[in-house]
């Protein structure tokens, strides 16, 4: 379990409109001003995570390619809902690897350890 | 630990009350307000009435009443300086919007 | 209001502050012309940095934050160099602004 | 001693910016600590002075200078959003006049991480 300060529940899909772009941006510098952050994603917020998506296609910045960089931000605590990804008929295809797949439960349970929770 | 749930929109609508309602802890409470208020009548609500669960909701009175609606009896009427101090008697906040 | 560059008789959008428009379009020759423009000259250190940060953008779609930079830069160039003093003894004005701006990137966004 | 910081999300002209308000002034009332309020996504419109809103209707940002003024509460905004929407606050605008409300203080998302770290509460409007 961590001891992060903040989460972030992403919940939006990720191209109509800006808000996961938005949410990675406090993402990334509460990590640059080394503060613990987490990220949750659950509802329409799981199609962030899917593999094989081409956002150029619609002339979409493709923000989901910075989730790569996450390593460099030491934001490590990345949780799915599994329920989330079951109702849409997702597999575990995503485009980052060092993501834990949880059952409701249990991600509420991560979700409880941190101090503040903001969601986009 | 206890999370104070503000849902700000219609269940009608959009699913976050019910991604809410997926991890919410029975030590937990929920506020309606905004149109999150049209949820006192959406079966989520009445399922979760029916239930035999600790699960507090409250609704912020004005809100409801803006709207024409009117709080079952067993759902708290609240005011926003009661929703204030809720914010300090649980450990944190979830916006749902 | 943007500011235009002439660069082998070819005309290159800037704004304002002259970072380029359309990242598709520097090259190292062009980087030369705009430190020079700036009274800025590069070093082979510099350049490291630069074409370091310019390989990240294209990977990841956007530029590192200062701290994400030296971590990143660890592996490859080692502890001495993956330290902020170090980058910004290279570049006084900020690593993430002039690097970035010499790799032909867009500026860093004001509150990053 | 309990802290509270407020982050807001929703345009001037939007309901959903009275209940944070509402939030807020209930928050005075009570005499809550509010360590800041910080504007991100549309709530950075409200610094936008070219933003006049009938005068039959809320008008959230005379009630913001009210707060402002009278409880010294600090409006802190995220520069990067307010561009976005059109806002200029200085001289790096060029070509555009400067139509930033002074009541707010231009700041980063830096400043919602210490707005977060320095209260003992964080709520999203």
């Amino acid at each position: 379990m961590t001891t992060n300060l903040l989460a972030i529940i992403n919940s939006s899909a990720p191209y109509n409109r800006n808000l996961g772009k938005e949410s990675l941006d406090v993402a990334l510098i509460f990590a640059s001003f080394e503060q613990g952050v987490s990220l949750f994603f659950q509802g329409d917020g799981v199609y962030q995570l899917i593999d094989q998506q081409n956002p150029q296609k619609i002339s979409a910045k493709d923000y989901l390619k910075t989730f790569s960089a996450f390593e460099f931000y030491d934001i490590e605590d990345i949780y799915i809902c599994q329920e989330s990804l079951t109702v849409r008929n997702l597999s575990e295809s995503f485009h980052i690897d060092n993501v834990q797949v949880l059952p409701p439960e249990t991600f509420a349970k991560h979700l409880a350890m941190h101090q503040q929770i903001l969601r986009f | 630990m206890s999370i104070l749930h503000l849902i700000r929109s219609s269940a009608f609508h959009r699913s976050d009350f019910e991604q809410c309602l997926s991890i919410a802890q029975s030590n937990d409470t929920i506020i309606f307000c905004d149109d999150g208020c049209y949820n006192l009548s959406h079966p989520l609500t009445t399922n979760l009435l029916a239930q035999e669960n600790k699960l507090t909701i409250k609704v912020l009175q004005d809100h409801a009443q803006a709207r024409a609606i009117i709080a079952p009896q067993t759902i708290e009427g609240i005011t926003m300086e009661d929703l204030v101090s809720l914010t300090f008697t649980h450990d944190k906040v979830i916006t749902w919007q | 209001m943007a500011i235009t560059l002439i660069f082998n008789k070819q005309e290159i959008a800037t704004d304002k502050q002259g970072y380029l428009l359309d990242h598709l379009q520097w090259s190292e020759a062009l980087a030369e012309v705009m430190a020079t423009n700036d009274k800025f000259t590069l070093s082979d250190e510099h350049w490291e940095v630069i074409n370091f940060v310019r390989t990240f953008y294209l990977t990841y779609n956007t530029s590192p934050a200062i701290r994400a930079l030296t971590k990143a830069m660890k592996s490859e160039f080692g502890e001495e160099k993956a330290s902020s003093r170090y980058l910004y003894r290279l570049f006084p004005d900020g690593p993430a602004k002039q690097a970035t701006k010499y790799a032909g990137l867009p500026k860093p966004a004001r509150c990053i | 001693m309990d802290k509270l910081a407020v982050l807001i999300t929703t345009p001037p002209y939007s309901n959903l910016t009275v209940t944070a308000i509402d939030y807020i002034e209930a928050a005075l009332r009570l005499n809550v600590n509010i360590v800041g309020v910080f504007f991100y996504q549309d709530g950075a419109l409200h610094a936008n002075s070219n933003i006049h809103i009938a005068s039959d209707e809320y008008q959230a940002v005379a009630k913001l200078t009210q707060l402002h003024q009278e409880f010294g509460l600090a409006l802190h905004l995220c520069i990067t959003a307010a561009e976005k929407r059109g806002i200029a606050c200085d001289a790096l605008s060029e070509g555009s006049a400067i139509n930033i409300n002074p009541i707010f203080t231009v700041s980063g998302l830096g400043e919602l991480v210490s707005l977060t770290t320095n209260s003992t509460r964080l709520v999203q409007f």
